[in-house]
C-alpha cells in the first residue's frame, strides 16, 4: 500500500463523511463547515491527481470565497430556531431516497462495467510536460479564450444582477401612472 | 479482487467517490429544508463533477479536463452568487428560508 | 382564372366588409350585393362549363409547397359543378335570411359568411390534398363563430362540440394524406399531393386485412368524411349544432357543409381506394341504412322543430351514403342528386323554421298548433318543402331517393329493403310535425303572439321562391341537371378500379 | 500562438457588440447619478444593440459561407446554419420581449436599465449556446442564458410570485445543469474530448460499448429535456411561466426554447437513434406523454399564462418528434422541420403572450379567461389577432401553425413513427379545445360587469393600457406574420432549408 | 300530333285549374266562381278524354293506342323513363270514369261546399286530384304511374284533412298518407325487382318480355315483384291489412269521399293489376294471394258494415268490401270483370256517397243514422236516386251491380284459378252487403223520423247537386248493360253484345290456364243460371230480412245484439284492428324510438364523447396534481425520470 493509496482512502473517507455532514447537520452553519471540509478534501484529491493549480484554486475560490459568502449570508439571517434538517413527508422521503438509490445503483454499476471493475489504472505519472500550470494558462488564453471571455462577462452580469436583486424593492412602490 | 481494488487506485475509485458525493448532494437538494443548505448541496454536486473531470483528465492525460474544471468553478461561484442574492432578496421581504415556503405557484 | 375568382372573391368581400364602417346601414345591402356578384361569377361558371366531357375543366395549377409536391391546383368537373353552384346560389339567400334576425356585430357576421363561402367552394374545387385540407379546416373557423356568437342558448357547447368532432376526424385524414404524399414518392419517385397523380398510384390492398395501407387510409379518410356527413354513430354533433345555430348557419350547415363530407367520398375515398371501397361497401351501406332508419326514428320523437329537421338530415344523408356505396351509376347519380335535394329542401326547411321562430320565439312543437289559418301561404310553402323532403314524386326528393334505392337494390337488395322503411318513416315524422304545427286548434302558447303571426313578407317570398321553383324543376326535369354530371359520373362508375382523371386543355 | 485570429474575432464580433451594447444602459444610468434614465431610451439602446448584433450576425454568416468553414476559436463555436437561424430568431424575439418589457407594469420600473442589460446578456448566452460546437461552450452558454434569466425574473416588481418563480427556476435549473454537467463529464471521459463534432461521429459506436458514455448521453439529454420542458422534466414550466413577469415568460417560452432546441438538435445529428431502439423508444414515449400531459394540463387551467405554459409543454412534444427524426438520420429534413416549427411557434407564442401582457393592468394582475370576456367587442383588432394566434397554435390551416405541424408529421411518418404521429394528432385535437376556450370567452360570453362603476384607478389603468403601443405592435405584427407566412410558408421553408 | 295536344289538354287542364284557383283565388273568390272554374277545367278534361276515346274507337286495326311522349323524365344508365302517356282500351275506361264522374262531383261540390270558407282551396285540390289521377291512369310506365299514385295520395291527404282545425280530421289525413306510404314502399321495391328482371319499366316493353308459361315459384322475381306491387295496391285500394285508413278518410268532405274514396283513387290498385294483367297472369301464386286477400276483405268489411251507425262509415266499409270483389276478380284471372265492376262501382258508389252527401247536407251535417229515418218524403229526388244505387249494389237485375258482380262470382267459380269457396265467400259477401245496405236504406229513408224536428229541417238539395245524382243514377242503371253475359244476352230479344268484352279484347290477358275452360259454355249455361239465381235470391232474402229487422220489428236487432254480445262487440269495434295496430306496431315504434334516443344517442354516443372528454380532463387533473408547487417534489420528478429512463435504457 503506497502512500498514494493510503492518502486516497483517507481523503475519500474525509470527503464522504463531511459530505454526509452537509446532508445531515441540522444547523446550516455546521453544514457549511462540513462543506468546507469536503472542499478541502476534494482539493487534496486534485493534488493527488496532479492538478495542483486546481487544488489551490479550489481552496481559494470555494473554501475562501463561496463558502464564506454562505456563512456571511447565514449570519445575516440569524437563524437560531433551525431544528429540523429535513422537510416533512415520510412517503416523499421514501420515494426520494428510493429513486436516488436506484439511480446511484445504476450509475455505479455503469461505472463498474465501464472501468471493468476498477481495473483501469492511471497510465504513468500525472505528466503534462514541464509546467502544467503554465500550460494551463497558455491553453486558457489561446484555445479557450472565448470561454474565458464569456465567463468574464458572466461574472459582470452576476455582479450587476446581484446588486440589482438586492436593491429591488418590488411591489412596495408601484409604478406611477402618468 | 477486493484486496486489489483496495490496494491499487484507479479511475474507477475516483469516479465512485465522485458519484457518492454527487448522490449526497442530490439527496441534499431533495431532502434539506433550508434553502441555503439546498444551495450548498448543489455546490457539493458541482464539486463531485469537478472531481470526475479531474480524474478523467488524469486518466486521459489531458489538461483540457482541468481547464473545464476551472471554468466550472467560475460558474459555480457565479451560481452561488445569484442563488444567494435571490435568497437574500426573498429573506429581506418574507423572512423565510424554508424551501416549503415557495409553494404558491402550483396546480 | 375563373375558378380562382370564384374561390377568392368572397374572401375579398369579407375584407371589404371588415374595413366597412360598421355603423352603416349599408352593410347588409353591401353584403347582399357582394354575394350576388359571386352568384354572377357562378353564372359565368355555368356558361363556361362543358358538360360533354368527363375531364377536369378550367384547371389552374400553381406550385405552392414545392418541396412536397403540394400545389394550388383547382378544377371542376361534373362531380363538383353543381355543389359549387349550390353554394353560390344559397349564400345570397342566406344573407337575406339573416336580414332581420342578426342584429349583433353584423360586420363580423357577414364577413364570417363570406370566409365560409370561400372555404366551402375551395373544398369543392381543390384537386390538391393539402389545399383541400386547408379549405376543409378553414370552413370550421367561420362556422364556429357563426354558431358560437350568433347562436342560441347552448351555443358554446354546440359549437365546441362541432369543432372538436370535425377536427378529430380530419386529423386522421391529414395523416393519411401525408402518408399518401410519402407513398407517391416511394411508388412514383416524386412527392406529390395532387389528386390526379394519386389516382394513378396502385395502393397495396389485401382484402379483409385491416393493417394494409389502403384499408387504413380508406378508414382514415372515411372517418373524417363520415363525421362531417354525418353518418350514424358520429352524428350527435349535428342536432346540437343545428339547434343552436342561427338560421343562416343551420341552412349553410345543412345545405353545403354536410355535402363536403359526402363529396369527400365521391372525390377522394372511393376513387383513391377502390378495392377497399368495394370490399367495405357493405359496411357503409349498413351505416347508411342505420342512418336512414335511426335518423327517422329519432326525428319521430323530437319535441324541437329544429332538432327534428336536424335528425331528418341524418336520415337523408344516410341515403346519400347508401347511394354512394352502391357503387353503380344509379346509386351514385342518385346520391349526387340527393345532395342537391337535401341542400334545397333542408335548407328551405331551416329558413322556414327560422321564420316562424322569429315570429313566436319558440321552437317547441308542443307550443304550436293551428298555424295554417293565420299563415296560409307560409303553410303552403312549408308543405311543398315537406313534400320535397319526404320525396313525393314530381318533387326533387323523389328523383334522388328513387335512384339511390334503385342503385342500392342493384348492388344489394337486402339493404334496399331496409332503406325503404325510411320512406315510410320519413313521411311519418314530417307529416306528424306538420299536423302538430299547422293543423288542429291554435296552440295555447301562441295566443299571446297572434299579432305576430303574419303571413310571408316580400323578403321571405324572395327567399323561398327560388327553393320552390327548384323543388319542382328538379323533380320534373331532372335531366336538365343530371346532364351536367352525366359524363363525369359515367366515367367515375365505369373506371372505378382504375380511376383517373384527365385535364381538359 | 495568438490569443485569437482575426477570423475568430470576426465570428465573435456579434457577441462583443452585444455585450458592449448591453453595457450602455448601465453606463447611462451611472452617468445619470444612478437615477433611472428614461425607459424608452434604455429600450432604444437595447434595440439598437440587438439590431447591430443581428446585422453583424448575418454579415458574419455570409462572410463565412464563402469560406466554407464556419468554425472559430479552436472549434469551440461555429456560425453555421443552425446558429444563424436560431440566433437571428432569438435576437428578434429578444427585441419583441424588450418591447413588451417597456410596456409592462411589472418590468418597467426603477431597474429597467439593469433589466435591459440582463436581457441582452441572456441573449448573449443564447447566441453562445446556439453557436456551440463544443460541450463546454454549450454548457457555458446555457449558464449565461439561465443565470441572467433567473435574475431578470427576480428583479421584477411583482414580489411574491416572481421571486418564488426565480428561486424555483434557479434551484431546479441548477440541479438540472448539474446533471447535464455530470453527463458532459462522462462523455468527456469516454470520448476524450468535448467536441460535439466528434461526439456526433462516435456516439453511435460508444453508446453500445460504454454504459457510462450512455449514461453521459442520457444525462446530457436530460439537461436539455429540462430546459425545453419535456415530461417529466416539465413541471417547473407552468409555475415559472406564471410567476415570471409576462414579457419574461414570452422571452423564456420562445427564445430560450428556440436556443435550447437548436443546441439539442445538434447532438442528434449523429443519428445514433437508428441503432439504439431503447433510446428511440424512450424518446418516443417522452414525446407522446408530453404532448398529452401538456394539452390535457392546459385543459383544466383558467389562468391564461398557465394555460399557455402547458401548451408550450405540448409544443415541445411536437418538436421532440422532429428531434427524433433528426436522430433517425433524416438530418436535413428533420432539422428544417424542427427549425420551421420553432420559428412558427415562437412567433405565435410571442404574440399570444404579448396579448396577455397587454391585458395586464398592474404588476400583480393575473389574466384568467374571465378577464377576456367580451373582449372582441371592446378591442376587435387585438381580439382578432389573438384569435388568429390561437387558431395557429391549434394548428388549423391556413395559419402558420398548421404547416409547422404538417412538416413535423410528414417527417415523422416518413421515418415510420406511426403511432407517435397518431398520438400527436389526437393530442392536437385536445389542443384545439384549449385554444378555443379563450376565443369562446372573447367572442361568445358577454362581460357581466359592464355596468359596474369603474374606479378612477381602473380608468387610469385603462388609459395606461391604451398606451401600450409596442405591445400592440407585437400582437398585430405576429398575427399578420402568421397569416402571411401561412400562405407563403414555402419561402420560409426554403429559407431555412437552404441554411441547413 | 293532335292526339298529343289532346292528351296534354286532358292532363294539364285540371292542373291549370288547380293553379288558377290555388294561386289567384285564395280568399278572393267565392264558391261559385271557383267552383265554376274548377268544373270548367274538369269538363275540358272530360271533353278531351271523350275525344281521345272516340279517336280510339276509330283505330280499328293494329294496336289500339294513342300515345304522347313529352320529354325524357329520368335517364340514368340503363334506366330510361320517358314522360309518356297513353290512352288505350283499358285506360280509356278509366279516363272516362275519372273525368266523367270527376266532373259530376265537381258540379255537386258547388252546391255542397259553396258556403265553406276554404272553398277555393277545396276546388283547387279537387283539380289537383284529377290531374294526378289522370297521370296515374294514362302513365305508360310504372314510375309515371307511381307519380300519379303518390300524387293522388297527396291530394287525398289534403282533402281528408281539409277541415284541419279539427285535429282528428288532420290525423285521418296523415294516417291515410302514411298507410299508403307503406304500400308505396313495397310498390317501389316491386318496381326494382321488375326493373332488374326485365330491364325496363315501360308497360309495353315488359309485356313483350313476359315469359309465356306461368311462373310457379315463390321466389321468382315475377312472383315477388307482383306480390310487392300488390302490397302497394292493398295500401291504395284499402285491402287487408292496410284498409284501416279508408273508414277514417270519411273525415273529408263527402264529395271527396265519393270521388276519391269510392269511385276513383281507391280503385287505382285494381287498375294497376288490370293494367299489368299480362304480368300478374304469369304469376299464379300472386293471383292466388290476391284472390284470398280479396275474398277475406269482402267478408271482413261487410261484417263490420253490419254494425256501423255512421252513414258514411257504412258506405266506406261497403267500398272496402266491393274493392275486395274486384281483387277477387283479379285473383281468379278475371281482369275484365274486375274492370267492369270497377266501373259500375264507380257509378253506384259515387252515387250513394253523393246521395249521403245530399242527406248530410239536408240534415245539416248530421251523419248518425240513428237520428235519421223517414227522409224519403223530405228528399224525394235524393231518395229515388239512392234507391237506384241501392238496387245496383245489392245486385238486382238489371241494375249495373248485378252484371258486374255476377260476372265476378261466375268467374271465381268457373275460372281455373277460381274455386267454389271463392264463389261461396262472394255470395256470402253479397248477402251481407244486401243486408247492411237495406239496413242503411231503412234507417235513413224509411221508417220513423227519429231526428229532432226543432233543430233539423231536412230539405232537398239544390239542382247543382241533384243533376249529378240523377246522372249517376242513370249510369247506375244502364252502366251494367255494357257487359251483359252471353247466357243472358242469348235469351234477350236483341242479343245485345258484350260491349266491354269486345272493347277490351286484345288488351287484357287471361290467365294462361284459364283459357282452356272457355270452351263448351253450353254445358255451363245451366250452372251459370243456377248460381246467378241463387245469389240474387239470397240477396233478396237478406234484403227482406233487413227490412223486417229495421222497419217491421225494430226490436229484433236489439235482441240479437244482446244475444250475440261479444261477437257484436267485436264487429262493432271493427275487430279491434285499429287498436291492435296502435298497440302492437305504433306504440312500440314510438317507444323504441324514444328509448333509442335516450339510450343510444344520449346515454351511449354522447356519453362516450363525454367519457373521452372526461378522460382528457382527468389526465389534465393528474397533470395538475403533479404540480404541487414544492421544489423538492419537482426535483424528485427529475431524479425519478432519470432513474426510470436509465432503467429502461439498460433494460434492468
Amino acid at each position: 500500500m503506497t502512500a498514494e493509496v493510503f492518502l486516497f482512502w483517507f481523503l475519500a473517507i474525509v470527503t464522504v463523511v463531511s459530505a454526509l455532514g452537509v446532508l445531515f447537520m441540522p444547523n446550516p452553519i455546521y453544514s457549511a463547515f462540513s462543506l468546507i471540509m469536503t472542499m478541502i478534501g476534494v482539493s487534496a484529491l486534485f493534488a493527488l491527481l496532479g492538478a495542483y493549480f486546481l487544488a489551490g484554486v479550489q481552496v481559494i475560490v470555494y473554501a475562501g470565497a463561496v463558502l464564506v459568502l454562505f456563512v456571511m449570508v447565514m449570519m445575516l439571517f440569524d437563524l437560531k430556531s433551525e431544528i429540523k434538517a429535513f422537510t416533512k413527508g415520510t412517503l416523499g422521503g421514501v420515494f426520494k431516497i428510493g429513486s436516488v438509490a436506484v439511480l446511484a445503483g445504476l450509475i455505479l454499476s455503469a461505472i463498474m462495467v465501464t472501468t471493468q471493475g476498477v481495473a483501469i489504472k492511471f497510465q504513468g505519472q500525472a505528466d503534462f510536460g514541464m509546467q502544467p500550470t503554465r500550460l494551463l494558462g497558455n491553453k486558457l488564453f489561446t484555445q479557450y479564450v472565448i470561454i474565458f471571455e464569456i465567463l468574464g462577462a458572466l461574472l459582470l452580469v452576476v455582479a450587476v444582477g446581484a446588486v440589482a436583486l438586492s436593491r429591488s424593492k418590488g411591489g412596495t412602490h408601484a409604478r406611477r401612472i402618468d | 479482487m477486493l484486496a486489489e481494488s483496495i490496494s491499487e487506485i484507479g479511475l474507477g475509485h475516483f469516479l465512485v467517490l465522485s458519484m457518492i458525493l454527487f448522490i449526497t448532494g442530490m439527496l441534499g437538494v431533495l431532502l434539506r429544508k433550508n434553502i441555503l443548505t439546498v444551495l450548498m448541496s448543489i455546490e457539493l454536486m458541482l464539486n463531485a463533477i469537478n472531481l470526475s473531470f479531474v480524474a478523467y483528465a488524469r486518466s486521459l492525460n489531458q489538461l483540457d479536463g482541468q481547464i473545464i474544471v476551472f471554468f466550472i468553478m467560475t460558474i459555480a461561484a457565479a451560481e452561488a452568487g445569484v442563488g444567494l442574492a435571490l435568497v437574500v432578496a426573498v429573506f429581506k421581504r418574507f423572512k423565510e428560508v424554508n424551501i416549503r415556503f415557495f409553494e404558491h405557484l402550483k396546480g | 382564372m375563373l375558378l380562382s375568382q370564384i374561390i377568392l372573391f368572397p374572401l375579398l368581400a369579407a375584407i371589404i366588409l371588415l374595413i366597412f364602417n360598421s355603423k352603416s346601414d349599408l352593410l347588409k345591402q353591401a353584403a347582399l350585393g357582394l354575394s350576388l356578384a359571386e352568384l354572377l361569377l357562378g353564372a359565368k361558371l355555368f356558361m363556361a362549363f362543358d358538360p360533354s366531357t368527363a375531364s377536369l375543366q378550367l384547371t389552374e395549377n400553381y406550385s405552392w409547397i414545392s418541396q412536397f409536391g403540394i400545389s394550388y391546383s383547382i378544377g371542376v368537373d361534373g362531380l363538383s359543378f353543381w355543389l359549387v353552384l349550390l353554394t353560390v346560389f344559397i349564400f345570397p339567400i342566406a344573407i337575406l335570411g339573416s336580414w332581420n334576425s342578426i342584429n349583433k356585430s353584423q360586420k363580423g357576421y357577414y364577413a364570417s359568411l363570406f370566409v365560409l363561402q370561400t372555404a366551402m367552394i375551395g373544398t369543392f374545387l381543390s384537386i390538391d390534398a393539402i389545399l383541400f385540407y386547408l379549405f376543409w379546416e378553414l370552413s370550421l373557423v367561420p362556422m364556429y363563430f357563426i354558431i358560437g356568437i350568433w347562436g342560441g342558448a347552448r351555443r358554446i357547447y354546440a359549437t365546441v362540440k362541432f369543432f372538436i368532432y370535425t377536427m378529430a376526424g380530419s386529423i386522421l385524414m391529414l395523416l393519411a394524406m401525408i402518408y399518401l404524399i410519402l407513398m407517391h414518392k416511394e411508388l412514383m419517385g416524386s412527392y406529390s399531393a395532387n389528386l390526379l397523380d394519386w389516382y394513378k398510384m396502385q395502393i397495396p390492398f389485401v382484402g379483409g386485412v385491416l393493417l394494409t395501407p389502403q384499408t387504413l387510409m380508406f378508414f382514415a379518410f372515411s372517418i373524417a368524411f363520415a363525421i362531417k356527413t354525418p353518418a350514424f354513430p358520429v352524428h350527435t354533433w349535428l342536432p346540437d349544432a343545428h339547434v343552436e345555430a342561427p338560421t343562416a348557419g343551420s341552412v349553410l350547415l345543412a345545405a353545403v357543409m354536410l355535402k363536403m363530407g359526402t363529396y369527400g367520398f365521391v372525390r377522394w375515398v372511393i376513387p383513391l381506394f377502390p378495392q377497399a371501397a368495394q370490399y367495405w361497401a357493405w359496411l357503409f351501406m349498413v351505416i347508411g341504412v342505420i342512418g336512414i332508419i335511426y335518423g327517422a326514428l329519432m326525428a319521430l320523437v323530437q319535441t324541437d322543430i329544429k332538432k327534428l329537421v336536424a335528425y331528418s338530415s341524418v336520415s337523408h344523408m344516410g341515403y346519400v351514403l347508401m347511394g354512394l356505396f352502391a357503387l353503380n351509376q344509379m346509386g351514385v347519380t342518385g346520391a349526387l342528386y340527393q345532395m342537391l335535394n337535401h341542400g334545397i329542401s333542408t335548407g328551405a326547411l331551416f329558413f322556414l323554421v327560422g321564420m316562424i321562430y322569429e315570429r313566436t320565439h319558440t321552437r317547441q312543437i308542443a307550443h304550436y298548433g293551428g298555424l295554417a289559418p293565420f299563415m296560409p301561404w307560409y303553410t303552403i310553402a312549408f308543405l311543398i318543402i315537406t313534400l320535397s323532403s319526404i320525396a313525393v314524386p314530381m318533387t326533387n326528393g323523389f328523383i334522388g331517393e328513387f335512384l339511390i334505392l334503385m342503385g342500392s337494390y342493384k348492388s344489394n337488395p337486402v339493404w334496399a329493403y331496409f332503406a325503404v322503411i325510411g320512406v315510410v318513416l320519413g313521411a311519418a315524422y314530417m307529416l306528424w310535425m306538420v299536423k302538430k304545427v299547422f293543423y288542429g286548434p291554435t296552440g295555447k302558447e301562441l295566443s299571446g303572439h297572434k299579432d305576430h303571426l303574419v303571413d310571408l313578407s316580400a323578403r321571405e317570398w324572395i327567399i323561398l321562391s327560388p327553393f320552390i321553383v327548384l323543388v319542382f324543376w328538379m323533380g320534373l326535369r331532372p335531366n336538365d341537371f343530371l346532364n351536367y354530371s352525366r359524363h363525369s359520373l359515367e366515367h367515375w362508375v365505369k373506371n372505378q378500379s382504375s380511376y383517373t382523371l384527365d385535364v381538359k386543355k | 500562438m495568438l490569443l485569437a485570429s482575426a477570423a475568430d474575432l470576426i465570428v465573435a464580433s456579434p457577441l462583443f457588440v452585444l455585450f458592449m451594447g448591453s453595457l450602455t444602459p448601465l453606463i447611462v444610468k451611472v452617468l445619470n447619478k444612478n437615477k433611472e434614465p428614461n425607459n424608452f431610451l434604455s429600450m432604444i439602446q437595447g434595440v439598437g444593440t440587438i439590431l447591430a448584433a443581428l446585422l453583424l450576425m448575418v454579415t458574419v454568416y455570409f462572410l463565412l459561407l464563402s469560406r466554407a468553414n464556419p468554425f472559430a476559436f479552436s472549434n469551440l463555436i461555429a456560425v453555421d446554419g443552425i446558429a444563424i437561424i436560431a440566433s437571428t430568431t432569438c435576437l428578434l424575439l429578444a427585441l419583441a420581449s424588450l418591447f413588451l418589457m417597456r410596456d409592462n407594469q411589472s418590468t418597467n420600473g426603477d431597474q429597467f436599465a439593469e433589466l435591459v442589460f440582463l436581457t441582452l446578456n441572456s441573449v448573449l448566452g443564447m447566441l453562445v449556446l446556439v453557436m456551440a460546437t463544443d460541450l463546454l461552450t454549450l454548457f457555458v452558454g446555457i449558464e449565461v442564458m439561465s443565470l441572467a434569466l433567473y435574475m431578470m425574473i427576480g428583479i421584477s416588481h411583482e414580489q411574491k410570485l416572481s421571486k418564488e418563480a426565480a428561486i424555483k427556476y434557479f434551484v431546479l435549473g441548477s440541479f438540472a445543469s448539474a446533471i447535464l454537467l455530470q453527463g458532459i463529464a462522462f462523455i468527456y471521459g469516454n470520448l476524450g474530448t468535448t467536441s460535439i463534432t466528434v461526439l456526433t461521429e462516435k456516439a453511435d459506436l460508444l453508446i453500445g460499448q460504454s454504459p457510462l458514455f450512455a449514461v453521459g448521453m442520457i444525462f446530457l439529454m436530460i439537461g436539455f429535456l429540462f430546459k425545453v420542458s419535456l415530461f417529466p422534466f416539465h413541471v417547473w414550466t407552468a409555475d415559472v411561466y406564471q410567476g415570471a413577469p409576462t414579457p419574461h415568460t414570452a422571452f423564456m417560452s420562445t427564445a430560450v426554447k428556440m436556443a435550447s432546441f437548436a443546441a439539442f438538435a445538434r447532438i442528434f445529428v449523429g443519428s445514433f437513434l437508428v441503432n439504439h431502439d431503447s433510446m428511440l423508444n424512450i424518446l418516443q414515449w417522452i414525446g407522446a406523454i408530453t404532448i398529452f400531459a401538456g394539452n390535457a394540463g392546459a385543459l383544466v387551467q383558467n389562468n391564461l399564462k398557465r394555460m399557455l405554459a402547458f401548451s408550450s409543454v405540448a409544443h415541445s412534444g411536437y418538436i421532440l418528434m422532429g428531434i427524433i427524426v433528426i436522430g433517425l438520420g433524416a438530418t436535413k429534413l428533420g432539422m428544417t422541420a424542427v427549425m420551421f416549427y420553432l420559428v412558427t411557434y415562437s412567433i405565435m407564442n410571442m404574440g399570444a403572450l404579448a396579448m396577455v401582457s397587454f391585458l395586464e393592468k398592474s404588476y400583480s394582475d393575473e389574466i384568467s379567461t374571465d378577464h377576456i370576456k367580451g373582449l372582441a367587442y371592446k378591442r376587435p383588432w387585438l381580439a382578432g389577432s389573438f384569435t388568429v394566434l390561437l387558431i395557429s397554435l391549434a394548428g388549423v390551416p391556413p395559419a402558420l401553425g398548421f404547416f409547422g405541424k404538417f412538416f413535423i408529421f410528414t417527417q415523422a411518418l416518413d421515418q415510420g413513427l406511426l403511432w407517435l404521429t397518431l398520438w400527436a394528432g389526437l393530442g392536437s385535437v385536445v389542443g384545439a379545445y384549449i385554444y378555443l376556450k379563450p376565443i369562446v370567452y372573447m367572442y361568445m360570453i358577454k362581460d357581466d360587469d359592464q355596468n359596474e362603476v369603474i374606479s378612477e384607478a381602473a380608468k387610469d389603468h385603462e388609459v395606461y393600457n391604451n398606451r401600450k403601443w409596442f405591445t400592440k405592435t407585437v400582437v398585430l405584427a405576429s398575427a399578420f406574420t402568421i397569416l402571411v407566412i401561412g400562405l407563403l410558408n414555402t419561402l420560409l421553408y426554403h429559407l431555412l432549408s437552404a441554411r441547413l | 300530333m293532335t292526339n298529343e295536344y289532346f292528351i296534354a289538354i286532358m292532363l294539364l287542364s285540371p292542373l291549370v285549374g288547380f293553379l288558377i284557383n290555388g294561386i289567384f283565388g285564395r280568399g278572393r273568390w267565392g264558391g261559385y266562381t271557383s267552383g265554376a272554374i274548377a268544373t270548367f277545367f274538369a269538363l275540358t278534361s272530360f271533353a278531351s278524354a271523350a275525344y281521345l276515346v272516340f279517336g280510339l274507337t276509330e283505330l280499328a286495326d293494329g294496336p289500339r293506342i294513342i300515345s304522347a311522349t313529352f320529354f325524357d323524365w329520368i335517364t340514368v344508365d340503363e334506366l330510361k323513363i320517358p314522360a309518356r302517356f297513353v290512352v288505350d282500351p283499358i285506360s280509356a275506361i278509366m279516363v272516362l270514369v275519372v273525368t266523367g264522374v270527376g266532373t259530376l262531383i265537381h258540379l255537386f261540390s258547388i252546391g255542397y261546399m259553396h258556403e265553406d270558407r276554404g272553398v277555393t282551396k277545396y276546388f283547387s285540390y279537387l283539380n289537383f286530384f284529377l290531374f294526378n289521377m289522370l297521370v296515374l291512369v294514362t302513365g305508360d310506365s310504372l314510375p309515371i304511374m307511381f307519380v300519379g299514385w303518390e300524387g293522388v295520395g297527396l291530394a287525398s291527404y289534403l282533402l281528408i284533412g281539409f277541415w284541419f282545425n279539427d285535429e282528428e280530421k288532420a290525423t285521418a289525413g296523415m294516417k291515410a298518407f302514411i298507410t299508403n306510404r307503406i304500400g308505396d314502399a313495397a310498390f317501389i321495391i316491386g318496381m326494382f325487382i321488375l326493373f332488374f328482371h326485365f330491364g325496363t319499366l315501360e308497360f309495353e316493353k315488359i309485356n313483350s318480355l313476359v315469359p309465356v308459361g306461368p311462373t310457379l315459384s315463390w321466389l321468382s322475381p315475377l312472383t315477388l315483384g307482383t306480390l310487392l306491387l300488390f302490397i302497394g295496391a292493398t295500401g291504395k285500394s284499402a285491402q287487408i291489412p292496410l284498409y284501416v285508413w279508408l273508414p277514417d278518410a270519411m273525415a273529408g268532405p263527402t264529395p271527396v269521399s265519393a270521388l276519391i274514396h269510392a269511385a276513383t283513387m281507391v280503385t287505382a290498385g285494381v287498375y294497376m293489376i288490370v293494367r299489368l294483367s299480362f304480368l300478374f297472369a304469369a304469376a299464379p301464386y300472386t293471383l292466388m294471394v290476391i284472390a284470398i286477400i280479396g275474398a277475406l276483405t269482402v267478408v271482413l268489411a261487410a261484417t263490420i258494415g253490419l254494425a256501423q251507425w255512421d252513414i258514411k262509415k257504412v258506405l266506406a266499409y261497403s267500398t272496402v268490401s266491393q274493392l275486395g270483389y274486384m281483387f277477387l276478380a283479379c285473383g281468379v284471372g278475371a281482369f275484365g270483370a274486375a274492370l267492369f265492376h270497377l266501373m259500375t262501382h264507380a257509378f253506384f258508389k259515387a252515387l250513394m256517397f253523393l246521395g249521403s252527401g245530399s242527406v248530410i247536407h239536408g240534415m245539416h251535417h248530421e251523419q248518425d243514422m240513428r237520428r235519421m229515418g223517414g227522409l224519403k218524403k223530405y228528399l224525394p229526388i235524393t231518395y229515388f236516386t239512392f234507391l237506384a244505387g241501392w238496387l245496383a249494389i245489392i245486385g238486382m237485375p238489371p241494375f249495373a251491380g248485378f252484371f258486374s258482380k255476377d260476372e265476378i262470382l261466375w268467374q271465381s267459380f268457373s275460372s281455373s284459378n277460381g274455386h267454389w269457396i271463392f264463389w261461396a265467400i262472394g255470395v256470402l259477401g253479397a248477402t251481407l252487403t244486401s243486408f247492411y245496405m237495406t239496413r242503411l236504406m231503412a234507417l235513413t229513408f224509411w221508417g220513423q223520423e227519429r231526428f229532432d224536428k226543432k233543430h233539423h229541417h231536412p230539405h232537398e238539395s239544390p239542382y247543382s247537386m241533384l243533376i249529378p245524382l240523377i246522372a249517376l243514377a242513370v249510369l247506375s242503371i244502364v252502366g251494367g248493360w255494357l257487359g251483359i253475359p252471353h247466357v243472358i244476352s242469348e235469351v234477350l230479344p236483341a242479343h245485345p253484345a258484350n260491349v266491354l268484352e269486345h272493347w277490351l279484347e286484345g288488351s287484357l290477358v287471361h290467365p294462361i290456364a284459364a283459357t282452356a275452360v272457355d270452351g263448351g259454355h253450353a254445358d255451363h249455361a245451366a250452372l251459370e243460371w243456377g248460381l246467378m239465381g241463387l245469389s240474387v235470391g239470397l240477396a233478396l232474402l237478406s234484403a227482406v230480412t233487413a227490412y223486417v229487422f229495421y222497419i217491421v220489428k225494430p226490436e229484433i236487432p236489439k235482441l240479437l245484439v244482446q244475444k250475440l254480445g261479444q261477437a257484436y262487440e267485436l264487429v262493432f269495434n271493427k275487430y279491434y284492428v285499429d287498436e291492435i295496430y296502435q298497440r302492437y306496431i305504433l306504440n312500440p315504434l314510438v317507444k323504441a324510438s324514444e328509448d333509442l334516443w335516450l339510450y343510444v344517442d344520449v346515454r351511449i354516443i354522447d356519453k362516450l364523447t363525454y367519457v373521452l372528454t372526461d378522460m382528457s380532463i382527468g389526465t389534465g387533473k393528474m397533470s395538475k396534481a403533479m404540480q404541487t408547487g414544492n421544489i423538492q417534489t419537482y426535483a424528485l420528478y427529475i431524479v425519478m425520470g432519470v432513474a426510470i429512463i436509465l432503467t429502461i435504457f439498460f433494460g434492468v
